[in-house]
């Protein structure tokens, strides 16, 4: 391991310049993908033979289900070396993540909930993936109000990292005890979002659309989390330097 | 075209799927830059 | 005892986006007594719990013999007697079962001496909820007064105390240094301390 | 005596001292159960179906209620910081303070719990698991209200932050808990959600007590 590449580009200032350099580099693919995705999957893709267009939701459910995992395990690895390396540029980024991941969370949620009540009839059905997903949101909530309830930047974001840790380890544990709940109460649920053998042209959209998401993901990570980081190194001279090329 | 747009009598929960995604894509990425924003109008400030 | 030495080298601590200090750079050593001086505010209590490790610096180091406090924390941990502004002391339980938990070694003997030298020995049964706050201070300082360590770190000792413990724990902090041992006191008074010290002086 | 031994009998007694906090977890465990047939009419056969999540919601409840006891008072008098500046492991010390704890808190409920479900129409062997599944699960839940309450130890009013911080981490004991008793009660064998229970109380006492240690060094901070 090159530590000092690490060292190198995880330096506050670098870290700072590097995203507001390279943000659009993730922003611009990211809505280009997302607008073929969408193209792809609400006018080209062919209907589903058994759910029709219902079917069409899950290009937006699974991208944002899919991220909503995965930016929780972004957020704890961000959290970790934080940790671990006392670094403000981790704690910003863990930071940053957190309300982006809660309301992909939430759309994960709601585009769920379209999709069950077509084809469910009701809104909610305690699957066991929607049901995680409920949790994941509580998880993503007591990370940000834990934060945002310590006075102090430094020890909120201490606290709250070693939470979203203790979360991280938490979560597969969580995720299967659900599963394993739901199908002993019903043996046979209709869940599954996307069946195993998805068609090619149904499958391309879907996948454009989570590299779309990851991306756009990214994007905006790289600017949220250069504000956090503004708000940690308001004192330091490199801001004040950026501060004033900035204005001229 | 109305074809399209009704989807099939699921075209409610289609296009609200799709309009609340990319609702919340933009309002993240606004917000985003706003903050950036004040913040950096709080710096300056400060100074 | 051996001879020990510690170090600070140019601390600095912001609380959010307050300077409480910066720069503290001092060394002392055994036999020394440093007393930290300032107004109330002027980062006293921080400097102390930076120098006892709870509080964690933005900018420099502590020094313990040598080594960084961080990284040898429970050897420091066993050459260090603190007080803070909290007594530390459970108020449900006797004076005597406070004492008795001493994390270290305590020397009893010099525990009661220490005990009648602060003139609480008729109190040694009673709760130290039913304790006036002086009590329950002295009480707390003779558990540092009896500690086995070198380094007594005190924050604002004088406190709620009156004439005759401020004479008897100012001998007893002489003859803690006397003894090659190191005593850091805050204050915001002139008048208490009498043993020879070093001085540094907060907020200026 | 060892140092651990000794804050581990310190603890006990600081607890039976204050005894109205242990009072307190355990009539909030009784309240919650006794509502239920209160509420939902005292079928026999329902209530036997629900004994499970409502023995495990007692005590979910009861240690919400008492969580803040463990640190708090010992974060006001200063205590907690001494601890913190021992030369003794404070992941150690602090394992003995919730192990303490656990005797103090929970302990009651486990007997408590003999009665609960004897009133629910529980009888032989059910009884038995009954009463192992509250002991199994209040270890976990145990550390992870430590976790919770060592977090929260510098905000001002903490409870509701507790509940959403103990909710998701504790539902795994929930729902394998409340599934061990409904299996005893069916009739099936119900050990495979107790391997389940003891495999997180090993890992919650295995982790729980150093992140524990780690949260108070930052709450001290």
């Amino acid at each position: 391991m090159n530590f000092k590449r690490f060292y190198k580009y995880g330096s506050p200032p670098n870290y700072f310049r590097l995203c507001l350099k390279y943000e659009n580099w993730f922003t611009v693919p990211g809505c280009l993908l997302i607008i073929i995705g969408c193209y792809g999957g609400l006018f080209l893709a062919p209907p589903d033979y058994q759910m029709g267009d219902a079917f069409r939701i899950i290009y937006f459910h699974v991208p944002s289900a899919y991220l909503s995992m995965s930016a929780y395990a972004y957020m704890a690895l961000a959290a970790l070396v934080g940790i671990v390396w006392r670094s403000n540029v981790a704690f910003s980024v863990a930071k940053s993540i957190a309300p982006f991941g809660a309301s992909f969370t939430f759309l994960a949620l709601v585009t769920g909930m379209l999709w069950g009540k077509p084809m469910w009839g009701t809104a909610w059905v305690w699957d066991a993936r929607l049901t995680s997903e409920f949790i994941l949101l509580l998880l993503y909530l007591g990370y940000i109000l834990l934060h945002a309830s310590i006075r102090e930047q430094k020890k909120a974001d201490r606290a709250s990292s070693v939470l979203a840790i203790v979360g991280v380890i938490n979560l597969p544990i969580i995720h299967y005890s659900v599963v394993w709940w739901n199908t002993l109460h019903q043996a046979s649920t209709i869940s599954k979002l996307s069946s195993p053998s998805i068609a090619g042209e149904m499958l391309w959209p879907l996948l454009v659309m989570i590299f779309g998401y990851g991306l756009f993901f990214w994007g905006v990570i790289c600017r949220s989390g250069a504000t956090e980081l503004l708000k940690r190194e308001k004192r330091s001279n490199w801001i004040k330097e950026y501060v004033e090329e900035y204005q001229s | 075209m109305m074809e399209v747009l009704s989807m099939g009598e699921y075209g409610f929960f289609v296009w609200s799927s799709f309009l609340i995604s990319i609702f919340v894509l933009l309002i993240n990425y606004l917000c985003a830059h706003r903050e950036f924003i004040s913040e950096l109008n709080k710096v300056k400030l400060n100074k | 005892m051996n001879r020990n030495f510690l170090q600070l080298d140019s601390l600095e601590l912001y609380r959010e986006d307050h300077l409480i200090f910066t720069d503290i750079s001092f060394q002392i050593e055994s036999g020394d007594h440093m007393v930290i001086r300032g107004v109330n505010g002027s980062g006293k209590t921080s400097l102390i719990r930076t120098i006892c490790g709870l509080t964690q610096a933005d900018k420099g180091k502590v020094l313990w013999n040598g080594a960084s406090i961080d990284e040898s924390l429970f050897n420091y941990y066993e050459q260090l007697s603190y007080l803070g502004h909290k007594n530390g002391l459970i108020p449900e339980l006797t004076l005597d079962e406070n004492l008795d938990y001493g994390i270290g070694q305590i020397d009893k003997d010099g525990q009661d001496q220490v005990i009648d030298g602060f003139r609480l020995g008729d109190l040694r049964e009673s709760l130290i909820q039913n304790l006036s706050n002086g009590e329950s201070r002295k009480t707390a300082l003779s558990r540092v007064v009896s500690s086995k360590k070198p380094l007594w770190v005190l924050d604002e000792p004088y406190a709620n105390l009156d004439s005759n413990s401020i004479n008897y724990l100012n001998n007893r902090i002489g003859d803690h240094i006397s003894t090659g041992g190191i005593v850091i006191t805050s204050t915001n008074r002139d008048d208490s301390i009498t043993t020879k010290t070093t001085e540094l002086l907060l907020g200026s | 005596m060892n140092i651990y031994l000794k804050t581990f009998v310190r603890e006990i007694k600081v607890s039976m001292k204050r005894w109205s906090d242990i009072l307190t977890g355990v009539i909030m465990f009784v309240l919650v159960a006794i509502i239920f047939p209160l509420t939902v009419g005292s079928d026999q056969m329902f209530l036997i179906k629900i004994i499970g999540p409502v023995m495990l919601l007692s005590a979910l409840l009861a240690s919400l209620i008492s969580m803040q006891n463990i640190f708090k008072p010992d974060f006001l008098n200063g205590s907690l910081e001494q601890l913190a500046l021992s030369h003794h492991s404070l992941n150690g010390l602090i394992l003995m303070k919730i192990l303490s704890y656990w005797a103090t808190s929970s302990l009651p409920l486990v007997v408590v719990s003999i009665f609960i479900a004897s009133t629910y129409y529980v009888t032989g062997l059910s009884l038995g698991v009954v009463v192992a599944t509250v002991l199994l699960s209040s270890t976990t839940l145990v550390n992870i209200s430590a976790l919770a309450a060592a977090l929260t130890l510098s905000v001002r009013y903490p409870g509701a932050l507790m509940t959403l911080i103990l909710f998701p981490l504790s539902l795994p004991i929930l729902i394998f808990g409340s599934k061990a008793i409904e299996y005893s009660i069916v009739g099936i064998d119900s050990s495979g959600p107790f391997y389940f229970l003891t495999g997180m109380m090993l890992l919650s006492f295995s982790l729980g007590p150093i992140a524990t240690a780690f949260a108070i060094r930052i709450s001290l901070d």
